[in-house]
């Protein structure tokens, strides 16, 4: 096998060594249950992840995201005495609606995605802090069981929220494999010029790029409210950095075209790997923001295929 | 073996619910008191010790670190051995870090946590009990999560009633004002409980003084920079009107005293401030703050941490003790300059030692909702 | 003086250049020439130091030398000219003259942009351009540019003691034939203080320039001919390694048009500062040719017709249908389809497979409910790499990986099998070796017999007198003749020119 | 021909956001529009200023540097370190720390610029990287505790006023002089404009563009020391929160201020005015006694419309 093949598989190489690395100082870390815990706990983190993957590989960013999440746990735990079940499409929708909006501003109005979703978060928080009254709030606990117990728990020993997560991978797999959207996500992030030239009316498909993350943000945001069964607009806080990690350490540049959800899956496990090691190797507190710094660096170092990307910016 | 455990485990999951469930009936108080006792376990032998808390760059938690640091030490242990997880301010990491260090002890752990969030109180509570380990939560919790609902393994809740405290700094504030004139406000993270109980006392103490007037009150997010601007502008919104500040917290507290220090105001307008840093101390010596209140964050690290060490090698059995030492009140010192030189002595240059096994004796009794 | 002997360059799985000997003396004009993929854009990378040789020498009088970087090339006095847009819009043209170079201007870290607007005035001068050297580069013309591109090339002069090699890559691609012969001029004048290498698909110009000429053929050196010596014909037949019929337009394989089916009617459009008042008639099998300059307005005209420009005034009707909203999805819904120039930018995505290109403009047609029939897909692949004999692996090869031709045949095959009707080629054969614009001058004849309309901006103007029913001759921005195109009736270079310029 | 009008329209339209801003402003509530405001505008102003006065160079270079927050943090608190160790008073040695914290920045920025030119990761993502070696090597100095710098003549850059402004606007002021100096009239400083315009163009001239790189970053770092100072002199402590929401409010005054993240246009002094718009703005809102909860969303839409007037949108094929 060449080093151009190879290539491909890096990010997942990248994330055997660190488990096996991390799994030789301590192999408590290799018990299965606790893999399947670690997976399991980055769930919420990944569906966020998840959607920011769609933008980036259309060559965005979505800084939205958190805020978006925020809002939705706010929303979420107001909703549910009233809506019930159907909580959760109205929350997913009203996701949608701000991506949509931050597609909107960036796709038609011409401003760079990286400002455009950081202005419509900012949006998104103030709705989220007017709605909660600037407390935090707490779901029914009966009401939340009946109407979503399907998001709590286990089967089988494996937590439900990382079902959900797998169920909503694959769906986002589909699309990215097997539908029009998908293929025209493709051609924008690969070369949009030629798109356009094509015939594809790829501002629409931007804005459903937009509006699917901000989807994926407004689930993750309802998985984690009903996971802590309350909702805040500070409650998400600390989600963003760690899901756009997540996308870039597994292979998806910003500059589009490259990765795709897979390779989100694997940096979310990376990160996931990377955090849980630093209890495993007993890293002092004050050190481990400077060693999460380091192994990050080394595993983009690795796990980036610059083949792929033209000029590195 | 397994199988049993997890079906006793089960049980106690349907009966919480079951718990939630009668709560909202009539029937709530008798089925809390018949089903009081949860599933009591053997003492851990010489579990790992862990604090989890925000962030390492406030002194507040500095504080608390190193109360941890000292039971630790109390014990025979090293400095080294509390483990430190540390949220960053995200709930989720908490919650992750907490599942990730209870998988790598086995269950084998004492834990003392503030959850960064109070939803986040219940599943870290869920997930350290269903691993038979010990926590005791601080600060942040809803008011429908209660230690005696969880047997010995949810040992205890410490939070600090800061209504009180707070409409006594403002009542100093006031005070110092003459009675009357206009105020502005500066709050912490709009959601964050002490945020909220510190609005609350300033709000009692209006009540008392009618002639005192709030201008504004905006939320800083206990943050020095923020508060400085938002300072500055209030400034330019209401100028010579503003008698008097209340901050929800010291460091905010350092942020509006340089915006007033770069117009020349600083020691001319009285601030009254909270959490009782060692720089907050210094001011008030040196006249430019008025007063602030210490909640000794050095002895509430300590205390939770032991309170759930000692839970968990059987030194006490918490189902067995009252619900005022399971959900407590922590202490508040007030320093005002009449004794912070004092302060200053006992808690600031020197560090007080505590008997980290008389753990409610500081308490100032139970918290009621 | 500088001399390459047995140089050898090789990359994962290819051998890109073998055994390469190659010389030029001191004022000398030498023309390299070969296919797409011969080898020559590797060989001038090894030359002017953007790659480096793994074997072999490359010897400046005798001497061995090694380049690692094109900056260590210049400073032995090897500079290149590359073709258009390599000029850094955002900068003063006096700025790209002296990038990376500006230290003989800097004094404490200040650059004393007095000294280096006098240098860049006499660097102009070199090459007989008059413009301020403060202008921003992106308000020139293409042809100033070219000019800009040689002066900067040409401080080597004043830098490097020694004699100087200085690459001209496609330098009058670009150019309008006055400018190309102005061009010429100058570097005939320039042979005095410098040797040239002239890289260029235009065989005319390279025999009419160079003094000898080197062939490539897959990474070889396949012959070495003084031009004085060479014909077009016996060096395309080296280049191809086949015989060329002479005629390649094929006159007399053209049919007649149907004159009753109008496809596109466009009634005086207008776009300030584009074109003005345009008004044609595109009929089902008819080739239409629009000639021009650069610049000329022919490129907006087409664009207007696949609806990325808007016109000011006028309409446009597609098969008798006015057109109210300009866009390209609604162009492609009409049945039209765009080859655009740039065909790697535009014309391909790079980093898509066959297939997955060929049905990106028809994507509604192969999927159900949204979701892609990708057999279906990959068999409409199959079939039309076999219908225009594309040489790819198979239907999965990375587009980004096909040659010039076989890229431009994906593009085609895109709007054709998606049933497009009206064909917009802009420079289809550009870039492409012989071999390749025969068979898209194949492919356009076929379109005309199955009754497609195409409108057409060739490359060069027999190209467009040869394929062409009709020619419509633009300059800046007005239809300014017209000519009947069929077989015997056609229009001569010069009435075209005359229109022209 | 409209094209030069609509050149010079786009030009000054942040300018012309400015202006309008501060007029609805002072129209809400007349104290706006006075000096004593402007001087607390320019004191909030500062220290972000700097940070994005250095971040503009990179995003010039068509980059971008996430940094910021680290090499603040860093810079602050190795500054505190060094001034309360050699004596805690300007009038003593102590002043050994100012050189020290700019060379403390220009090595974070050099480092920064060789992880991402050296083993050739995207900026974003080495320099976000670089923000958490930086934040985590402040707290690792300081061990989670505050350094306090007291000192009266240090501090005189806040305290200090001459015509109604503080001493440390004046330096400011000063260094946007140089900062614009550097832009245009250095080698180095047309060479980020290159980069920006065309990197592969620019290295087949012969432009070393890694080394521009690098040094870009190397000069963005000696910004955020002066902006750890400034912060430092404004708030009086050092700590890893110094460095805290430097991030997203510098990139956004950049953008705001006219310059493009695709690199090649913009400015020092578009970057003054984004940080303007940015700042009054913040101060405007609370002026005019909006609630807080607003406050986020406001400036949201604000910086939508002062990006959305200002870029020539016209011009561009795409905005990614």
């Amino acid at each position: 096998m060449t080093l151009e093949k190879l290539k491909k598989h890096f990010p997942w190489i990248t994330l055997l060594t660190l488990v096996v690395f991390v799994g030789a100082l301590d192999s408590n870390f290799l018990r299965p249950e606790n893999l399947l815990q670690l997976a399991g706990d980055i769930s919420t983190l990944f569906v966020m992840a998840l959607g920011i993957t769609f933008v980036i590989y259309l060559g965005g960013i979505d800084l939205s995201a958190q805020s978006v999440a925020n809002m939705t746990t706010v929303l979420a735990t107001l909703m549910l005495p009233i809506f019930g079940a159907s909580t959760a499409v109205i929350c997913v929708l009203i996701g949608a609606l701000f991506g949509f909006v931050s597609g909107f501003v960036s796709t038609k109005l011409k401003v760079p995605s990286f400002i455009a979703t950081l202005a419509v978060g900012g949006i998104a928080l103030s709705v989220g802090q007017f709605a909660s009254g600037q407390r935090a709030l707490y779901m029914d606990a009966v009401l939340r069981d009946q109407s979503f117990s399907w998001l709590t728990g286990n089967i089988g020993g494996i937590p439900r929220e990382m079902i959900i997560a797998l169920v909503l991978l694959v769906g986002a797999l589909i699309l990215e494999r097997r539908t029009t959207i998908g293929r025209a996500f493709k051609a924008i992030g690969a070369g949009e010029l030629a798109a356009v030239a094509s015939g594809l009316r790829v501002g629409r498909y931007k804005m459903a790029a937009f509006a699917i993350s901000g989807a994926f943000a407004a689930t993750a945001g309802l998985l984690f409210a009903v996971k802590l069964s309350g909702g805040s607009p500070e409650m998400a806080n600390g989600f963003l950095l760690p899901a756009i990690v997540a996308v870039l350490v597994g292979g998806t540049p910003l500059t589009g075209g490259v990765g795709g959800v897979l390779n989100t899956l694997i940096g979310a496990l990376i990160v996931a790997v990377i955090r849980t090691s630093m209890l495993y190797l007993e890293i002092p507190a004050t050190a481990q923001q400077i060693f999460f710094g380091v192994v990050l660096i080394a595993a983009i170092a690795f796990t980036i295929d610059r083949g792929k990307v033209r000029t590195v910016k | 073996m397994s199988f049993i455990k997890k079906f006793i485990e089960q049980e106690a999951i349907n009966r919480r619910n079951f718990l939630f469930a009668s709560a909202m009936g009539a029937g709530g108080l008798a089925a809390a008191t018949m089903f009081k006792a949860g599933p009591a376990r053997a003492a851990i032998e010489d579990p790992a010790i862990a604090w989890s808390y925000r962030d390492r760059t406030n002194p507040y938690w500095n504080a608390i670190v190193s109360g941890g640091e000292s039971f630790v030490e109390s014990i025979g242990k090293s400095k080294a051995d509390l483990i430190n997880l540390i949220n960053e301010g995200s709930s989720e990491k908490s919650l992750s870090d907490v599942k990730a260090l209870l998988s790598k002890t086995n269950g084998k752990l004492a834990l003392a946590i503030d959850t960064n969030d109070s939803p986040n109180a219940r599943p870290v509570v869920e997930a350290v009990v269903e691993k038979g380990a010990f926590v005791s939560t601080l600060w942040n919790k809803t008011a429908d999560l209660h230690p005696w609902d969880f047997g010995d393994n949810y040992v205890s809740h410490m939070a600090w009633s800061d209504v009180g405290p707070a409409e006594q700094t403002a009542t100093i504030l006031f005070k110092a004002m003459g009675g009357k004139g206009a105020i502005v406000g500066l709050g912490g993270i709009a959601s964050n409980n002490p945020a909220i109980e510190r609005r609350n006392g300033l709000d009692n103490a209006m009540k008392k003084f009618p002639d005192i007037q709030l201008l504004d009150y905006q939320a800083a997010d206990w943050d020095t920079q923020k508060a400085a601007t938002i300072m500055a502008s209030y400034l330019t919104r209401f100028g010579d009107e503003v008698k008097g500040v209340f901050c929800a917290n010291d460091t905010m507290a350092y942020g509006v005293l340089e915006a007033l220090r770069a117009e020349g105001l600083a020691g001319q307008i009285p601030i009254v401030a909270y959490d009782g840093n060692a720089q907050a101390v210094d001011l008030i010596m040196a006249g430019e703050l008025l007063a602030t209140v210490y909640t000794n964050p050095y002895w509430g690290g300590g205390i939770t941490a032991a309170l759930a060490y000692h839970a968990a090698v059987g030194t006490f059995k918490p189902s067995e003790e009252p619900h005022e030492h399971r959900e407590f009140n922590g202490p508040t010192i007030l320093i005002t300059k009449d004794d912070a030189e004092n302060f200053k002595k006992q808690y600031v240059d020197a560090t007080p030692s505590y008997d980290w096994k008389d753990f409610w004796g500081p308490s100032t009794g139970a918290i009621t909702y | 003086m500088f001399e390459l002997k047995k140089v050898e360059k090789t990359f994962p799985n290819v051998r890109a250049l073998k055994a390469i000997d190659f010389h030029i003396e001191r004022g000398e004009i030498v023309g390299l020439v070969g296919e797409n993929g011969a080898g020559k854009s590797t060989l001038m990378k090894v030359i002017y130091g953007a790659y480096q040789h793994d074997g072999g020498e490359v010897l400046i009088n005798g001497k061995p030398v090694r380049f690692e970087n094109p900056r260590q090339a210049m400073d032995k006095g090897v500079g290149m000219v590359f073709q258009e847009q390599s000029l850094i819009g955002n900068l003063t043209v006096m700025e790209n003259i002296f990038l990376g170079f500006e230290r003989q201007f800097v004094k404490f870290g200040i650059v004393d942009w007095k000294k280096m607007a006098a240098a860049a005035r006499h660097q102009l001068a070199k090459v007989k351009l008059s413009i301020d050297p403060k202008m921003v580069t992106s308000k020139l013309s293409f042809a100033q540019r070219q000019l800009v591109e040689l002066a900067k090339v040409l401080t080597l002069e004043e830098r490097v003691h020694g004699d100087l090699v200085i690459l001209l890559d496609e330098p009058t691609s670009v150019l309008a034939k006055e400018e190309v012969q102005l061009l010429f001029k100058l570097v005939r004048e320039l042979r005095s203080r410098a040797s040239f290498i002239f890289v260029s698909h235009r065989l005319d110009e390279v025999l009419e320039l160079s003094d000898r000429v080197y062939v490539m053929k897959d990474g070889e050196v396949v012959d070495h001919v003084k031009t004085s010596v060479a014909t077009a014909e016996s060096i395309q037949h080296k280049m191809v390694g086949r015989d060329i019929n002479k005629e390649y337009y094929r006159e007399e394989k053209q049919l007649s048009y149907d004159p009753a089916k109008v496809l596109v009617e466009l009634d005086a459009i207008s776009l300030p500062g584009k074109y003005q008042d345009i008004s044609l008639t595109l009929h089902a099998g008819e080739v239409l040719t629009l000639v021009g300059t650069e610049g000329s307005g022919r490129e907006a005209i087409i664009r207007t017709i696949f609806g990325m420009q808007k016109p000011q005034s006028g309409s446009v009707t597609v098969k008798g249908r006015k057109i109210t909203t300009y866009s390209a999805d609604a162009a492609v819904a009409n049945g039209i389809g765009y080859i655009p120039r740039e065909r790697k930018i535009e014309g391909i995505v790079a980093g898509m497979s066959v297939y997955e290109n060929l049905t990106l403009s028809q994507m509604g047609r192969y999927s159900r409910f949204g979701f892609l029939r990708i057999g279906d897909e990959k068999a409409l692949a199959r079939e039309w790499i076999k219908k225009l004999s594309v040489k790819a692996s198979s239907e999965y090869a990375d587009c980004g990986n096909l040659s010039g031709g076989n890229q431009q045949k994906v593009v085609l095959a895109k709007w054709r099998s998606g049933g497009s009707d009206i064909i917009l080629l802009d420079h289809p054969t550009r870039g492409l070796d012989i071999g390749a614009k025969e068979d898209v001058y194949e492919m356009v004849r076929a379109m005309s017999a199955d009754g497609v309309g195409v409108i057409l901006i060739a490359d060069t103007l027999e190209e467009a007198i040869g394929l062409s029913h009709t020619i419509a001759v633009i300059k800046d921005g007005e239809i300014q003749k017209r000519f009947d195109g069929k077989p015997g009736h056609k229009p001569s270079l010069f009435d075209l020119i005359h229109y022209m310029i | 021909m409209s094209f030069p009008d609509r050149d010079v329209l786009h030009r000054w339209a942040p300018l012309l956001v400015l202006v309008a801003l501060v007029c609805f402003f002072s129209l809400v509530n007349p104290n706006f529009m006075s000096l004593r405001n402007f001087a607390r505008i320019g004191i909030s102003a500062t220290p972000p200023l700097m940070v994005a006065v250095g971040v503009t160079f990179i995003i010039i270079m068509g980059s971008i540097d996430l940094s910021m927050e680290g090499a603040v943090a860093v810079c602050a608190v190795v500054f505190a370190a060094i001034f309360i160790w050699l004596g805690g008073t300007l009038a003593s040695w102590a002043w050994l720390a100012l050189p020290a914290c700019i060379v403390v920045g220009a090595l974070y920025g050099l480092l920064n610029g060789l992880v991402h030119v050296k083993l050739r990761i995207p900026s974003f993502m080495a320099s976000l990287s670089m923000g958490f070696v930086g934040i985590g090597l402040s707290l690792l100095m300081t061990g989670g505790d505050r350094i306090r710098v007291e000192d009266k003549i240090f501090r005189s850059l806040l305290t200090e006023r001459y015509l109604g402004f503080p001493l440390m606007v004046h330096v400011a002021l000063l260094v946007i002089l140089i900062a614009w100096f550097i832009q245009s009239r250095t080698a180095i400083g047309r060479n980020f404009y290159a980069v920006g315009g065309g990197e592969e163009l620019a290295h087949a001239s012969g432009l070393d563009v890694k080394r521009v790189r690098v040094l870009g970053f190397m000069l963005a770092g000696v910004f955020y020391a002066l902006g750890a100072l400034f912060a430092v002199a404004q708030i009086g402590i050092a700590e890893t929160a110094t460095g805290y929401n430097f991030m997203f409010v510098s990139i956004t005054s950049v953008v705001v201020g006219g310059t493009a993240l695709w690199g090649g246009n913009g400015g020092v002094w578009n970057t003054l005015v984004g940080v303007l718009i940015v700042n009054v703005i913040n101060n405007g809102m609370i002026v005019m006694g909006l609630p807080r909860y607003l406050q986020d969303g406001v400036l949201g839409l604000l910086v939508i419309l002062a990006v959305v007037l200002s870029t020539d949108r016209k011009s561009l094929a795409f905005v990614k």
